[in-house]
């Protein structure tokens, strides 16, 4: 892997931070957001291993990655970060370029009725839909 | 009186020679944390385990005690530096010695005990004990007399 | 026949619960030369020790053994009490019947007869105590502080302002030190030479240093308040009171050889000033390159020297003086690179120690603070730092922490961030050590602010390629391999002891660690003190330090060269060893055990059969001797033999105790 | 060795007869064929009487301590009295200046006691050395037999044959074929405890307190020796095993580091306790425990005693 001052500081990472408001160098690899995450055994990268990518510019191999879509956002991980990192919000960044430039979705209308569970407040249906839709 | 009677009325006499700064200090820690250990240990305090000669302890032998223990600070921890390195040489090649002589090696023994192991100590003080109750009376360097 | 009195303490209930005072009082009355035993409540209280005066007095007394608490807890108590009647405190014993009896044991027969045994051994030993005294050591009330850099200026400014002489002895021709060759200073960012500019100018001026630049010391002999140094003060061929520092003589001179203080990266002539705020600000002649003195030829400086102030034919001055305590402060060297060939150091001239980082971005180093590649002399943009080069390495360099490249180096990547903004700083760490005030802030400023980019890992090659360096390292946290192509790579090379360290130990008596590291007396509790009384240590001689710490062991080692120097007078601990000449055979065995050199050899006469004849002996040095006693022991035929602790004290204690 | 014997008297002859030294401390036979005596000859005159023959077994160097240092001495060292001198020389005792020292090689002494054993010693004249056998002399003829067969136990284990510190090698070098020196430590050591306790107790309880080991012994080289002393008392004067104890316990003790095994101290033994077994139980485990050291030959390392490493093996606690 070849690290330059252009990968280090590429447009997406720019945007990346754009949007989240996030400084990803503030994170020092302690791993307390893995730590915490209640889903982090579904992922594929662990969420601190998301901000490295981040912070060599990798950020493709983050892009690629399930875990932004496993996230459930439930703000575990930022609420215990010993550097204010808003992971969460990093994470919405990452989906928000998938669905928004790329038109990128996670699931269609169609989908709906297969992965519908009787107990789920409609609320989490629409919120469902923002997530991971266009 | 039955042999086996007396044996085990036994009751050893051991003395320990502590250095002042780490295992009389230990001592001193075993006494105010209120410790037990038999009486049958009585202390000599030397300035360092470096100062205490063969000759007190073959002395000790001769005149009754069943048991030495020396104790010095733990190597590294001297508080003169290097005096239980010289002593350590000293009391392996003596204890080895006694033993080649038909000593009991558990009659002579040396231990590390610094100013912050009351419980150490009071062990060690403890199990010495025990072990020379168990050999019973030392008649080997002893005067007969 | 000794008249011994026994005064047992109950301590309260604390001995009185567990020892039959009055049985103990009474077995105590019948001891061999007791002539008087008496128990109280409180033995260590004013009436309790006025009991004891009295009777010292009235019984005329001439052993006292107090039964009471640990001796480490109360002797001195005791030994004043005795003093206060007229009686020599070494007259005094303790039998420790608390810590070491009542406190330990439950039965209450088994207590009363084990306290028995220990007063019959304290008036055994007490029988054998004789008087001894402390003897008084006069102090000569000056310092020498070997070493001018931070630590040194340091400890002699707090000495001289205390009211002392110091004398500050500085090999190379100018103090300051490794600090003088920094640029900023971490956490700070302060200039380093505007903080310590001032305070070489104030050693210089102050009227209680005297400055010995371009100056050893050769010898050291003495003890604790007596020490009598050899100094050389080396010709420096330019007259010190002559020379005005104007700098026509360097500007005239033909010869150029590498500086020492621009660590080779520039060129110095012959006749030089390390650098421009010396002090003292004359330079001197480095005969070994100057060509009058390698081929008698030239003469430049001299004709061109409008004072007259060069002098060719000046000798080495060896002054002798006594001082009463010494500080070492004598720094460190960095580790020399050639085992580490992978970083090709040495190889390229864009790969560069951090010292040599220091001194290209500093504003009186070579580029005048420009920071520019030697290679091509282009700023450069990416700049990888490697951390560890050598430290924490067992294989190739020291297994300790060099401690402060954690800090400079992310010192380095904001400097090169303030100097061009666009350069990327690469860090390659494998852990960050920041405990210090300000230190961890300073370091997430270094990330967060300057951007610089932290890759946990080593680096296992840097190949020079074209007019760049690939770097292929390893970013661990991630997983990947990395490459990088840097255009200047700085290594952070280990912190090691000077390389003479262990001769100017064997020098001073101060012991060294495996690492060539002076030892402290103790790790905790005397880290500023050396093992040898009246040698103390400061900053990175003894161990891996930064400023901060160096200047705070100084004013440490200072304030206690203070307390030495205070005192017209050492008291010295009687209990010292003593030699028996007429016993001693001059093995000199004690010599080799001894871990302070106290014992020394000496030569006496001897009439035999009429004749007079010499003979060695050892002979003790009290005023070193700690009083261990290994020397005793070491004795065959006990000519040496331990004050307080002889071999007849210990041997009747031994008898009385086994009774 | 003949050769050797005439050698011998010519150096002291010329030694004596240059101003070179004073005296000379050589061998002179005794009335009995066993019989080789110190002798001290200050007359070039009276060097005809000095000896070198299998007998010769005294080390001559302990003279010294008795003479005046400041008399410049010449004597004859053998391998094992090098390495005494050697050692009374690091502790001190002797002036190198002042001492004038003739090596000669030797590859083993007699041992009377096994002329005895050997039912030879009757009507026994004198004995010679020729090459690897004794000679016997009687009245009417003469016997013959191996050399070797009659050597000290001390010799048969030597290591040292040839001196290693001299001004003046007589002879040539012998070779050195020492058998293991520590079977009888070995053994012992693995015998049980109590026997081990009781095979001391039979010999210690011989003992007469000569001091004679003490006396031969070049480690023992103190000018006031500790059981001398009559303070403090460190040994009593009474026939009582535990005083007997205590100072083979402590001679022992003294010489561990020092001795350089040359056996004199069980040669001179008149009530023969095996005491080269005690030093030498102290030089097995110096070696085991701290290195090889040769006291007396290894001059550049320190004494064990005197010295440590921060990695010694610990003393164990008896636990």
């Amino acid at each position: 892997m070849k690290i330059t001052t252009q990968s280090l500081c590429g447009t997406m990472v720019k945007e990346i931070a754009a949007i989240s408001g996030e400084n990803v160098a503030k994170c020092y690899q302690c791993g307390k957001c893995t730590a915490a995450c209640p889903v982090n055994m579904a992922m594929d990268i662990l969420p601190h291993q998301v901000l490295r990518f981040l912070q060599l510019g990798l950020v493709e191999a983050v892009l690629n990655c399930n875990t932004i879509w496993i996230c459930a956002s439930c703000f575990t991980c930022a609420g215990r970060c010993p550097r204010g990192v808003d992971l969460p919000g990093v994470m919405e960044a990452l989906r928000a370029i998938l669905l928004r430039k790329r038109g990128f979705s996670r699931f269609k209308a169609g989908d709906m009725p297969r992965v519908l569970n009787k107990g789920m407040p409609e609320q989490g249906i629409v919120s469902g839909f923002r997530k991971y839709t266009k | 009186m039955p042999v086996n009677l007396k044996l085990q009325s036994f009751e050893p006499l051991i003395i320990a020679f502590c250095c002042n700064w780490c295992s009389y200090a230990g001592g001193d820690l075993a006494g105010t944390s209120r410790m037990t250990y038999p009486a049958n240990v009585r202390v000599i305090r030397v300035p360092c385990s470096s100062r205490v000669s063969s000759n007190f302890i073959l002395r000790a032998f001769q005149r009754g005690a069943d048991g030495v223990v020396v104790a010095g600070c733990h190597p590294g921890d001297c508080h003169y530096t290097s005096g239980n390195y010289f002593a350590r040489r000293r009391f392996l090649l003596l204890q080895r010695f006694l033993e080649f002589l038909g000593m009991e090696p558990e009659r002579f023994q040396v231990h590390w005990i610094s100013a912050s192991e009351g419980n150490r100590f009071a062990a060690v003080m403890t199990e010495t004990t025990d072990k020379i109750r168990a050999l019973g009376p030392n008649r080997k360097l002893r005067d007969t007399r | 026949m000794r008249r011994i009195g026994v005064f047992i303490c109950w301590c309260g209930t604390n001995i009185a619960n567990t020892v039959n005072i009055e049985g103990v009082t009474e077995a105590a009355g019948k001891m061999p030369s007791v002539i008087y035993a008496d128990n109280y409540k409180y033995m260590c209280s004013e009436i309790g020790q006025s009991m004891i005066k009295e009777a010292i007095i009235k019984e005329k007394l001439d052993r006292v053994v107090v039964a009471a608490c640990s001796p480490r807890m109360h002797e001195l108590t005791f030994f004043k009490t005795a003093a206060a009647a007229g009686l020599n405190p070494y007259l005094v014993e303790i039998a420790n019947i608390r810590e070491h009896c009542s406190w330990v044991h439950k039965d209450k027969q088994e207590a009363t007869g084990k306290a028995i045994a220990l007063i019959r051994t304290a008036v055994a030993k007490a029988a054998r105590n004789k008087e001894l005294w402390a003897t008084q050591i006069p102090v000569e009330c000056r310092a020498l502080v070997i070493g001018g850099g931070i630590g040194g200026i340091q400890a002699a400014l707090d000495i001289a302002d205390a009211g002392f002489e110091v004398d500050l002895v500085e090999r190379t021709p100018s103090i300051g030190g490794r600090m003088a060759q920094l640029d900023k200073t971490f956490p700070t960012l302060d200039c380093s030479a505007c903080i310590l500019t001032p305070k070489m100018v104030e050693v210089a001026s102050h009227h209680n240093i005297t400055l010995y630049t371009f100056s050893e010391v050769e010898k050291v002999d003495g003890f604790v308040g007596n020490f009598e140094a050899t100094i050389r003060k080396k010709a420096r061929s330019i007259d010190l009171e002559k020379c005005t520092g104007c700098g026509i003589c360097w500007e005239k001179c033909p010869s150029r050889v590498k500086s020492e203080f621009d660590e080779a990266l520039v060129m110095r002539k012959a006749v030089y000033v390390p650098f421009p705020q010396a002090v003292p600000n004359v330079p001197v002649i480095d005969r070994a390159s100057c060509r009058r003195f390698t081929r008698e030829k030239c003469g430049i400086c001299r004709k061109a020297c409008p004072a007259g102030a060069v002098n060719y034919d000046q000798e080495d001055e060896v002054l002798q003086k006594k001082y009463g305590a010494i500080v070492v402060a004598t720094g460190f060297d960095i580790l020399d690179l050639d085992d580490f060939g992978e970083f090709s150091y040495g190889k390229h001239p864009d790969v560069l120690t951090s010292l040599e980082f220091e001194r290209l971005v500093n504003s009186s180093g070579p580029t005048g603070g420009r920071l520019l590649r030697p290679s091509d002399q282009s700023p450069p943009k990416n700049v990888v730092f490697i951390q560890c080069v050598g430290s924490r390495d067992k294989s190739r360099g020291k297994p300790y922490c060099s401690k402060i490249c954690c800090m400079y180096s992310a010192k380095h990547a904001i400097l090169l961030r303030e100097k061009y903004p666009e350069a990327q700083a690469y860090v390659f760490y494998i852990d960050i050590r920041t405990a210090g005030k300000d230190f961890e802030e300073f370091h997430r400023r270094a990330v967060e602010e300057y951007g610089a980019l932290y890759l946990k890992g080593s680096v296992g090659k840097v190949f020079p390629d074209g007019d760049k360096l690939l770097v292929k390292g390893v970013d661990s946290l991630s997983g990947h391999a990395v490459e990088i192509e840097a255009d200047m790579v700085v290594l952070a090379a280990a912190i090691k002891a000077k390389s003479d360290a262990p001769q100017l130990a064997r020098l001073l008596g101060i012991s060294t660690d495996t690492h060539s590291f002076f030892t402290e007396a103790h790790p905790k509790l005397r880290p500023v003190e050396a093992h040898t009384a009246g040698i103390f240590l400061a900053g990175a001689c003894q161990g891996p330090k930064d400023i901060p710490e160096t200047v705070s062991q100084a004013s440490g080692a200072a304030a206690k060269a203070i307390i030495l120097l205070s005192k017209d007078n050492l008291l010295s601990n009687p209990c010292v060893s003593e030699v028996n000449e007429s016993l001693c055979t001059g093995c000199l065995s004690c010599i080799k055990v001894c871990p302070y050199g106290a014992v020394a050899e000496k030569t006496i006469e001897e009439k035999i059969h009429g004749k007079a004849l010499k003979r060695r002996v050892a002979e003790v040095n009290e005023a070193l001797c700690q009083g261990c006693g290994s020397c005793t022991v070491s004795c065959r035929p006990g000519a040496v033999n331990l004050k307080g602790f002889t071999n007849e004290q210990i041997m009747a204690e031994v008898d009385a105790i086994c009774l | 060795m003949k050769q050797l014997s005439e050698i011998l008297k010519e150096v002291a002859f010329g030694s004596l007869s240059s101003g070179e030294a004073e005296m000379v401390i050589g061998w002179q036979k005794g009335p009995f064929w066993w019989q080789s005596f110190p002798a001290f000859i200050t007359d070039p005159g009276g060097t005809g009487s000095l000896i070198w023959d299998p007998f010769s077994v005294s080390n001559l160097s302990k003279y010294l301590l008795k003479e005046v240092p400041e008399k410049k001495i010449a004597l004859f060292l053998k391998g094992c009295d090098a390495l005494g001198f050697n050692q009374m020389l690091r502790d001190g005792r002797v002036d190198r200046e002042k001492v004038l020292l003739f090596g000669i090689p030797c590859d083993g002494l007699v041992d009377p006691a096994r002329v005895e054993a050997a039912g030879l010693s009757k009507g026994l004249l004198q004995v010679k050395k020729e090459q690897e056998e004794l000679i016997f002399y009687y009245k009417k003829g003469q016997r013959k037999a191996p050399a070797r067969d009659f050597y000290y136990a001390k010799c048969l284990s030597c290591r040292y044959p040839n001196p290693v510190i001299y001004d003046q090698m007589l002879g040539e070098a012998v070779p050195c074929q020492p058998v293991e020196r520590f079977a009888d430590v070995s053994k012992l050591e693995t015998t049980p405890l109590e026997e081990r306790f009781s095979y001391w107790s039979r010999h210690f309880s011989r003992c007469i307190r000569c001091f004679a080991c003490r006396n031969v012994c070049p480690a023992c080289s103190c000018r006031e020796c500790i059981f001398d002393l009559a303070e403090p008392r460190w040994l009593g004067k009474a026939n009582e095993l535990s005083e007997t104890q205590f100072y083979h316990i402590t001679r022992a003790y003294h010489v561990a580091g020092r001795c350089v095994d040359c056996g004199e101290c069980a040669r001179i033994c008149p009530v023969g306790i095996p005491l080269a077994e005690l030093n030498r139980k102290f030089i097995k485990d110096i070696n085991e425990l701290y290195g090889e050291y040769d006291a007396g030959a290894d001059l550049d390392k320190e004494a064990p005693l005197l010295t440590f490493k921060t990695d010694d093996p610990d003393v164990s606690s008896g636990s």
